[in-house]
């Protein structure tokens, strides 16, 4: 048996690396992907704890969040979508006006 | 050309320009198309011809008439037959002279088997084209009749040279009746054969109808002929309009399509080939007995003047136009092949369709490139 | 070492299952290209492969032989890492399902109680292999294929993963052993009770693995060859065999799900003449149909066209020979029953599908994906209510099940009639 | 169970490794190789915590259908340029920073509360049978929200779709 406590470093290992992902990349696709790295990380930690405390609510949750996950995928993505098309860059520091 | 700009170096987001060919599977020969697309759709393009340019028509104003004859055949190479009817008459009409009866019978026939055999050939790779694997291996079974037939009268199937200036070089063989009317009488249930394939399949259907549509003022202004224009409604069509071999002796009758759709254009040809057949069977029948050669010199040497003599080849008005200055060779030889002209509809048709489109469409011109490119 | 040893061993059986696996599908991979020329040259009225071996029996040895010995190029500004191992994953997205799927009652494919999903699942990776060396190739055709490939894939699976919830609803389960056993238990197969979603199942499978009318991916006469044009030499060889372990996957997946699995047919049926079950005949099936391969290729011996072609038809008449005297022997017929009747079913379903390419002509994009999301997809879903509905008035009202079904599948069909009125055909884009 | 440990690390240290390579890699189809890579060790860890079930929704809906999105969209969008360009932007350092303060807190925590985040209490076949189990919860505690979560979805969908349409 792994302790829990190893999947929560494995969680807090996955999630640091997806906020350093989402705070210093410029390309909006990797930005995204980041995100989709947190977003597991949660789950991992959602489904240790399911195991230790006997519960499936954890798995209930985890599917939540694999809903919300391909809804921001999915918005997120016609969002740069739309942008490329306008802008012809999916650079994060280079979305600086707020119309055009 | 270049109309829409392949050379610019930026384009939209979604645009790229796509190269088909000259080493396209679909391009029926080295036909080259650059594409402009928006995703998948097609914003413009652009035909590319040349690479099969042999120079044909130099050639022949450098040969005696007889000599020039087999060159005629390698233009459409698919319907030697026809391109070689075109080419004696026009010299016989520069001549003034009209090949015996007998030499017209024949001729007619073997034009309209050729005629058949081309259609068979399109409707093969046109199907292919669009996905159906199985049809061309039927059309080529029955075209194998016909070259059958063809290599028993001139011992060649593809570029025959069947006819002379001034008629026929054989007689007929022995049993030539019987396996044109065998053709005729085993050919029909072929016909069906394919239609059960291709003409309901809902399929077929989805990619043919509304594809590349040409109205008949376009196809009129874009000097489209043959089972293009027909297809478009234009009720035009050499045999009846100008009749030359024995055409005007028999009952046929043309057919024409109403959209000027891919479709409309393979029922026409579907038709057609029935027609041919009402033709062949005809012509058959009533073959005269005579002469196959009228009195022309060992040597051609037309008087001095100009003819234009176009026949209903597979593919649309084949034309030659000869100018001859007294000598044995024509002084100017310029050839107006269906395939070229009809060519230029290209571009009207394609526009906003999609990739797989311009392949049904460059199949339902039914063009060669060895007639494209002379 | 004995701690590891003893912790492997509850793998070891299914590894070993798995590799047995993978080595017949490789065979059966290799059967199909010389069964697939052989029928689609004999539906188009010519011949097919003569020359390689008697009947061109040895001509899948020659073509692999061939691929394997081709030089491997890799296009100049390719992206050479993603390039190369583009077709391992299409490879093993089409083989590791097998993993799950049962052959026979006595097989021990593991039975895992999600093994549908995992199935579903793992093959849906193979996109990766197609979508990622189209887009490494650095070439518009293969890009272009790999993006057809991409949409057509996605949208199908919907259709499809449709198509198999009607089969678990009645299945009561996501374990494929225990679908076949509850098919065994209604004593019908669930393509009587569900003709709808096999038909589904069907069509999105063809769209699933890129065959005519749905080939559009490789669309040869559009797209040169699709994703895999810039391929050569055993990559290409490897995107070949995912493409037909692709096929007898889906093959597999339906077979369990709606064909029974491994049961023969009328298993629960007796039609007694003279004191004798006279459907138990078809449990000698298997020998019937080695011995009549074996007496073919005997009776191919004196007309064959050199020595050496008669010796290759005697060898191959022996190993048929020899199966079907191994089968003879006591105990081997019960033991093999299961996965005879497995495999004959996949070989039905694969006919079909080449007897469809030699058919059908190719869908445009746009029509593809319209008969995907305006047809395929609702009707799908309104076959899963009306099966949800017919069971549950069969659970709760005691209607007779199949009863309740079928008057779910009119419905259905009702709404599909509806559906196809409302897109005639030949509409453009 | 040696073994049961010596696979969870190998998984954990390749989805680390690999989630590394995300942020890391330039071209943006790297980038969602190594991710998808990531996914499936997760699963994998999904697996070994009897939640088979979440490793098949990871496996159809992560991967086969989040996954193949995104490179769809690296696909569309041409990134020619994007991959020329510096893939950080100025104030990484900063972020940095901030990112491993986070990542310490975390740890100290964890280290704090290992007592409490020890070997699970309970035996872990109270999870199974995992799919009915998760059935039952989600359509009868958790109807709610799960009707919210639908609802979430088809508000994304209508959203992208309109986004994305060219106008």
């Amino acid at each position: 048996m792994v302790p829990t406590s190893h999947y929560l470093f494995l969680s807090a290992a996955l999630l640091t690396i997806g906020v350093i992902g989402v705070l210093t990349r410029r390309n909006l696709i990797v930005v995204l992907m980041s995100i989709e790295l947190i977003l597991n990380a949660v789950n991992i930690n959602l489904i240790a704890f399911a195991r230790q405390l006997a519960s499936v609510e954890g798995h209930v949750f985890a599917i939540f969040v694999i809903t919300v996950a391909a809804a921001e995928a999915a918005v997120g993505l016609g969002i740069l979508i739309a942008f490329f098309r306008n802008r012809e860059t999916v650079n994060t520091d280079e979305i600086d006006l707020l119309k055009w | 050309m270049g109309d829409f700009g392949v050379t610019q170096t930026v384009l939209g987001a979604d645009e790229i320009v796509l190269n088909m060919g000259p080493q396209h599977p679909s391009t029926h020969g080295v036909l080259r198309v650059k594409l402009k697309l928006d995703g998948e759709k097609v914003m413009g393009s652009e035909c590319i011809i040349g690479y099969l340019h042999r120079g044909v028509e130099k050639i022949g104003e450098n040969r005696p008439y007889t000599q020039f004859a087999p060159y005629v055949d390698r233009t459409d190479y698919v319907a030697a037959v026809s391109n070689g009817l075109g080419y004696c008459e026009a010299v016989e009409k520069l001549l003034g002279v009209e090949a015996p009866p007998r030499a017209r019978w024949v001729r007619t026939i073997l034009t309209e088997l050729q005629r058949i055999a081309s259609h068979l050939l399109w409707l093969g790779t046109h199907a292919l084209d669009i996905g159906a694997l199985t049809p061309v291996f039927y059309t080529f079974r029955e075209r194998e009749e016909v070259l059958k037939i063809f290599e028993r009268y001139c011992g060649a199937r593809l570029t025959t040279h069947a006819f002379r200036i001034g008629g026929l070089q054989y007689e007929t063989y022995d049993g030539f009746e019987e396996d044109v009317k065998k053709f005729a009488r085993d050919f029909p249930k072929r016909i069906d054969e394919y239609e059960e394939l291709l003409t309901g399949n809902r399929i077929w259907l989805q990619r043919t109808k509304n594809v590349g549509i040409l109205t008949a003022d376009q196809a009129i202004d874009l000097g489209v002929t043959g089972p293009v224009l027909r297809a478009s409604g234009v009720k035009w069509d050499i045999r009846k309009a100008f009749p030359y071999a024995a055409y005007d002796q028999f009952q046929f009758e043309i057919p024409t399509g109403a959209n000027g759709d891919t479709f409309d254009r393979y029922l026409v040809r579907m038709q057609e080939m029935r027609q041919s057949l009402r033709i062949i069977e005809q012509a058959v029948d009533s073959i005269p007995a005579g002469p196959i050669m009228a009195r022309v010199g060992k040597v051609i040497k037309p008087p001095p003047g100009e003819v234009y003599h176009s026949i209903e080849a597979p593919k649309g008005e084949l034309g030659y136009f000869v100018v001859s200055d007294g000598t044995i060779q024509p002084s100017r030889l310029r050839i107006r092949p269906p395939s070229f002209i009809n060519l230029q509809a290209f571009d009207t048709m394609v526009r906003g369709h999609l990739v797989a489109d311009v392949v049904a469409i460059i199949g339902t011109i039914d063009i060669v490139l060895g007639e494209v490119d002379r | 070492m004995a701690e590891l040893i003893d912790a492997l061993q509850p793998y070891l059986i299914p590894t070993l299952r798995v590799v047995i696996a993978f080595l017949v599908l490789s065979l059966i991979a290799a059967a199909m290209i010389w069964i697939e020329r052989k029928v689609l040259a004999h539906l188009q009225v010519r011949l097919g492969p003569m020359r390689v071996g008697p009947h061109g029996l040895l001509q899948p040895i020659a073509d692999t032989l061939k691929l394997l010995l081709k030089e491997d190029i890799v296009p100049a500004e390719a992206d050479r890492f993603i390039f190369l191992y583009a077709p391992v994953i299409s490879v093993i997205a089409a083989l590791t399902p097998f993993a799950f799927i049962p052959f026979a009652a006595n097989d021990r494919a593991p039975d895992v109680n999600v093994a549908l999903l995992f199935i579903v699942g793992v093959s849906s990776l193979g996109i990766f292999g197609t979508i990622l060396g189209g887009w490494a190739s650095n070439s518009h055709y293969p890009l272009m294929g790999a993006l057809r490939s991409t949409a057509q894939l996605v949208s199908y699976e919907v259709a499809l993963g449709f198509a198999l919830v009607s089969a678990l609803l009645l299945g009561g389960t996501l374990s494929m052993r225990g679908i076949v056993e509850k098919q065994a238990e209604f004593g019908v197969w669930f393509v009587f009770l569900q003709p709808v979603a096999f038909f589904i199942l069907f069509v999105a499978a063809l769209a699933e693995t890129n065959r005519n009318p749905f080939d559009l991916p490789e669309a040869e006469s559009e797209l040169v060859a699709g994703f895999h044009t810039e391929y050569s030499g055993f990559r290409f060889a490897l995107f070949f065999m995912a493409e037909y372990s692709a096929m007898v996957l889906v093959s597999a997946i339906a077979t369990t799900l709606f064909l029974g699995g491994w049961l023969r047919p009328f298993a629960n049926t007796e039609v007694v003449i003279q004191g004798f079950d006279v459907l138990s005949l078809l449990d000698w099936m298997p020998v019937a149909v080695f011995g009549v391969i074996t007496l073919w290729l005997l009776k191919e011996i004196p007309g064959a066209d050199s020595n050496t072609h008669r010796l290759a038809l005697l060898v191959f008449a022996v190993v048929f020979g020899g199966v079907t005297a191994a089968l003879l022997l006591p105990g081997v017929l019960p033991a093999v029953q299961g996965v005879f009747w497995f495999l004959f079913k996949v070989f039905i379903f694969l006919f079909c599908f080449i007897w469809f390419r030699g058919t059908f002509p190719r869908y445009r994009f746009d029509q593809l994906m319209r008969l995907g999301w305006h047809f395929m997809i609702p009707v799908a879903i309104v076959n899963v209510i009306f099966c949800g509905i017919g069971l549950l008035l069969w659970q709760q009202w005691d209607w007779n099940l199949a009863g309740a079904l079928w008057v779910g599948n009119l419905a259905t069909l009702l709404v599909a009639l509806l559906l196809a009125g409302r897109t005639p055909a030949g509409q453009a884009a | 169970m040696m073994f049961y440990q010596v696979t969870f690390y190998v998984l954990a240290a390749i989805a680390v490794v690999s989630a590394l390579l995300v942020i890391t890699r330039r071209n943006p189809v790297h980038s969602a190789i190594f991710l998808i890579v990531t996914l499936l060790s997760v699963a994998g860890l999904y697996l070994q915590l009897q939640a088979e079930f979440l490793a098949a929704v990871q496996i159809i809906l992560y991967i086969g259908g989040v996954m193949v999105l995104f490179l769809f969209v690296i696909l569309l969008v041409n990134l020619e340029v994007t991959v020329r360009q510096e893939p950080f932007n100025r104030m990484w350092w900063i972020a940095g920073v901030a990112a491993l303060v986070l990542l310490a807190e975390l740890a100290i925590t964890y280290y704090l509360g290992r007592q409490a985040f020890a070997t699970p209490v309970v035996s872990a076949a109270a999870l199974q049978p995992n799919t009915e189990l998760i059935g039952r919860t989600l359509y009868q505690t958790y109807m709610l929200p799960f009707e919210m979560a639908s609802l979430l979805l088809l508000v994304a969908m209508v959203g992208a779709v309109i986004m994305a349409r060219r106008r």
